[in-house]
């Protein structure tokens, strides 16, 4: 069965297209807003959302979104009610999700039971930053029997045997981060970004993301050349944060996705 | 028996592991290799043993405390004496031992997350000893509580990172050291503080450490030609705990006490008791003991000891727990500050605030105990550094 | 080669003595019997000796400051770490002995006068380890700047009386302390905290110091084979100059530094500089060098170590000046702020400002001596205590 | 060659009085006003007067003598300056003095020279508070050779033993010291006094004068009718401080005195 995330990326190649993911801290600045957003970036062109689950102590991610998931702590933003906002955006959405966070959530939360409703609330794809293949049976196993894709994540430290027994065990697609760092905080080089991708392509034929640090279309359109898909995270939420009150801001947030977008096509 | 722990990829039972993002994975598992070939390299050893004699100060003593021994009219209390060794606490042991890794990687920065400021400096002290370039994690709030150690810090040559993040205490500062170590990590060496952490650090952690118990066991052995009966340490994240268990744990009889901080009580919600009133949960790497809300959010811990202030604890801690081979009790933060005074007065020795901790459960069960009873209790640190706390709180 | 010193009333050639009042005379004369009938029991040395180990720490490392060394570029330098010590310097070799005379005088109140407080923290100490009274005399203007010493006296159960009469620093302490002994001394022992006073004080504080000298002496034996060629230590009273040269200066060829505080300069008033710009004299009961005016009245002295801010000099000193047995130089706050830095950062060692001046005359001479000489300095306490007045002075 | 000191002890017991003693520190106000008042002490019937030479480092004293000697040492009173108003005060009164002091000045001064100029200047005697016996030779034998009376001081703390070593060297009178404590700090006890006078007596024929927190003149009658005199010092200095801005201060302190003195009839 080939899943949401497989389907997208099959439909990109045939257009020719680079896969647009779009990353968002579910809760910020509330579960309705987020699922305002996402229905606009569905509309806008983004083929991906990572919704972010927040955590009291994301050690990979940068200030941006940091601060957002503090702010939809305060707001008590749960697991349960991230799911339930999936459930409901189900009935009018298609758009491929996964979700992101830290494994402390879920494993409060009982791995085989997250696992089961996930699947429910019909998200496609966990990536969970903390859980290197290492320990990643304890979930992976319960995320395969539900056919939710397990993402795997590639950095530019990972050696190359490291990256094939990565890449041995992923499904949806790799994540390959551009830069030695936490989320949002430095510009990717293209050069490096070139030359570890052409490692992992001869390790995978997974598509491959680039994510991290990625803001602007014209980032975007170089990466794409060479990836089959970027991921912008902290440039997204910090535009969310900058104009919360704002009642446009769900039309700027898309607006900004249809500008990326347009560099990938 | 317990078995020996941990297994290759870092778990205590259930316990440990390595729960880190990919872009520090290949830095953990290249420093596990590195340390297990140091381990068994004697030129290591002796150089940490050098540093440790020479630099440090040890051995630390053993120190029969026979005053407060006769006020509690029970067991008699020895106590080791880390407070003794240079920086004034058990920190230095491990910072030692980890600079010298570094030095092995070749590697000319090192970081860290402090609280208190205790490991901050035992840091700082190990990059200057060393030359090393050192950069300290701390939160802004604990920037404030503990000036004291962030001279010494500022001194020694270390830049004080001020972290805003979170609630700016020591589990902010330990998440703001590993991001910056993610960005850093090629050229960056981590010093973390505690058996906590991804592994190789709970167990290199601990081995660092275990040169309290080995000398406790011999000079014990030395001055009443047995072991002791119980064995009692606070735990924060554990370190000093386990050094002085480490060489114990396989002895039966022996009864071994961790101590958590209890501050205003575990009927509250401002404690530190990860083992006694947390739930298992994954932080900083490692699967153990964690403070936490029913959706897993990790809740502030707080004690009095800003070096307990910590919402984990080693996983190593988490095993024995499970495995009832440690008993895990706690003690509240008034208890602590008149334990704190007892010694003072009786001992002529101001003990940490941690430390406290250990105290005042020995002083709790010390007297129903018999004469012929030995209690060796870890005296973690030197107070110092809580004086001016403690007598602005009005306690003394 | 010089005499066995003092003779029977105290006198190191004309120096030393006792010039106390009547009302303390027999006191003095009670201490010195006593004393002497300690110092041939073997019990004594005995219990001396356990505490030192198992209490204060020692034996205290030479440590080879590897580099310091390199960076200087001349002789090897070794320093011999009494920061090490409980409580953090020196003082409590001292006050360990007295308070276990004072013991067997079966005196249950103790007094002593402090000026940075180390002195006055060593005292408090040992007046709890072994349950007696405790007054410590500290200027009003002395407690306003060493706070944290305050602090750990008052938790360690010591009264701290505050001296406002004179300029309120350590000499009018020292006054204070002895007019109050004077009204107390059929109870009351006076542990004076540096080798002045009147006789038996000097030789008897050096004698309890010498245990720096005699470890040392073993220490560098078996680290190099040899004697060392020179030995530094900064001089307030004197007492860590004397514990360290005591047990070498019958050695032909080696040479001995004394290291006064030049405060300010020796142009300015500021400075402590009693040898080296003093004159003979009177004060607090011996005969030595004393920083005075023409008319005899004593002068303030100054120094940013708060431990050599004394006008005096111990009346050893002041012989082995006058016999030239000695060399007393001088070092400004500036120079020792210097070294002060220099050693945090270069060993990871926080000297006290007291022995940073040693350390400030060594990084004057090492650079010019040969690879093959080797500096022993007395690192005689733990900066600790200063590390908030470095760092507000901006100079780090 | 009888001395002031030793004549005038003759002359008092031939009346059957007893000897007022008063201390007062030289300088404080000025050192004019120490003469002064010094006159009008002996007009008023006293017999002797211990001059205060002050000293930075007054271990012996109490606050009140202290705050006096600091005073004094503010005005820049020196030994030398002393010495020149008892030259000029010889000029018009023979009452007998004693220097009393600490060593270190005299030290600086020279301790040969101090009694050369000591016995020019017309002083009859010297007590150094921190010269016990042990330490005196380097000053007595000047002292003596100058004819200068050495007085000692005998504690309450002075055992029978040293206290017959220290009369055997004393000249002028012996100085008992009332309490075991510092100048002005205590009341003595009668008869603690009572009990040491009384071995003191079996010791020494020297006249023995009580000092040391003696104010009132019941005290000084009490302590009279066992010693050869009393010493009021704290009292005076006291006097002289808290009325130094009056004009009639000279006459305060004269009639506090004669008070006293009535007392010692
Ligand atoms: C003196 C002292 N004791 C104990 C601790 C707690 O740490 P651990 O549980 O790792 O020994 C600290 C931490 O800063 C400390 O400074
Ligand atoms: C660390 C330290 N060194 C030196 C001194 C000076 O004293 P001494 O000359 O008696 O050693 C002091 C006095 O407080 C001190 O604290």
């Amino acid at each position: 069965m080939a899943t949401r995330i497989g389907k997208i990326f099959d439909e990109l190649r045939a257009k020719n297209e680079k896969a647009l993911v779009v990353y968002l801290t579910a809760g910020d600045p509330s579960l309705e807003m987020t699922k305002k957003i996402i229905l606009a970036l569905g509309k806008s062109g983004v083929d991906i959302v990572e919704i972010g689950v927040p955590f009291s102590d994301p050690t990979a991610d940068g200030p941006v979104i940091q601060e957002a998931a503090q702010r939809s702590l305060k707001g008590r933003t749960t697991l349960r009610g991230v799911l339930q906002m999936i459930a409901e955006l189900r009935k009018i959405s298609q758009i491929p999700i996964v979700l992101f966070g830290y494994f402390n959530p879920i494993y409060a939360y009982g791995a085989e039971k997250f696992a089961r409703d996930a699947t429910r609330a019909g998200v496609d794809g966990v990536l969970v930053v903390d859980l290197p293949p290492e320990e990643a049976a304890e979930l992976k196993k319960h995320t395969d029997a539900a056919g939710i894709d397990f993402i795997s994540l590639i950095a530019p430290t990972t050696g190359k045997q490291r990256a094939k027994k990565i890449a041995s065990s992923a499904t949806g697609f790799l994540y390959y981060i551009s830069i030695t760092g936490v989320t949002g905080t430095a510009v990717p080089k293209i050069g490096d970004i070139e030359a570890d991708l052409k490692i992992i392509r001869k390790i995978s034929s997974l598509p491959v993301v680039v994510g991290f640090g990625i803001s602007r279309p014209e980032q975007a359109r170089q990466i794409g050349r060479l990836a089959d898909g970027v991921v912008i995270g902290s440039a997204v939420v910090k535009l969310i944060a900058e104009n919360t009150s704002r009642r446009d801001m769900v039309e700027i947030v898309a607006g900004f996705a249809r500008e990326i977008k347009e560099a990938l096509r | 028996m317990i078995k020996k722990m941990p297994d290759k990829d870092g778990h205590f039972g259930i316990f440990g592991g390595r729960y880190a993002a990919e872009t520090l994975m290949p830095a953990l598992i290249d420093l596990e290799r590195v340390y297990a070939k140091a381990q068994a390299d004697k030129k290591f050893q002796k150089e940490f043993d050098y540093y440790q004699r020479q630099y440090a100060g040890r051995p630390t003593p053993l120190y029969f405390a026979q005053r407060m021994t006769k006020t509690m009219g029970g067991a008699k209390i020895y106590l080791k004496r880390e407070d003794l060794n240079h920086t004034g606490s058990h920190k230095i042991n491990n910072t030692l031992g980890q600079a010298l890794l570094a030095r092995r990687m070749g590697k000319k920065k090192v970081i860290a997350e402090t609280g208190a400021g205790q490991h901050g400096v035992a840091t700082a002290t190990v990059a200057a000893l060393f030359g090393m370039e050192c950069k300290i994690f701390m939160g802004e709030e604990d920037i404030r509580r503990q000036a004291p150690n962030v001279f010494r810090m500022k001194i020694l040559g270390a830049e004080v990172v001020p972290v805003k993040s979170g609630t700016a205490t020591l589990k902010d500062a330990m998440n703001e050291a590993m991001r910056y170590w993610v960005s850093s990590v090629r050229d960056t060496f981590y010093i973390i503080g505690t058996t906590a952490g991804p592994h190789p650090y709970p167990v290199m952690v601990r081995n660092f450490q275990s040169v309290i118990g080995r000398e406790t066991k011999r000079q014990i052995k030395k001055e009443e030609g047995r072991n002791p009966d119980i064995l009692v340490a606070c735990v924060g994240g554990g370190s000093n705990a386990l050094g002085m268990f480490y060489s114990f744990y396989q002895e039966k009889k022996l009864k071994m006490v961790g101590v958590e901080a209890a501050g205003y009580g575990l009927n509250t919600s401002q404690h530190s008791a990860s083992i006694n009133a947390g739930a298992v949960g994954v932080l900083h790497g490692n699967k153990t003991y964690v403070l936490q809300d029913a959706h897993g959010q990790v809740r502030d811990a707080y004690s009095i000891a800003a070096g307990l202030d910590y919402p984990g604890v080693g996983p190593e801690h988490a095993y024995f727990h499970a495995a009832k081979r440690v008993d895990y009790v706690t003690v509240t933060d008034k208890e602590a500050i008149d334990a704190f005074s007892f010694l003072s007065r009786q001992e002529g020795i101001i003990p940490a605030m941690e430390s406290a901790h250990a105290l005042a459960y020995t002083m709790k069960i010390a007297p129903k105990m018999s004469k012929n009873k030995i209690i060796i209790v870890c005296l973690s640190g030197r107070g110092d550094k809580d004086a001016q706390t403690i007598v602005e709180k009005g306690d003394i």
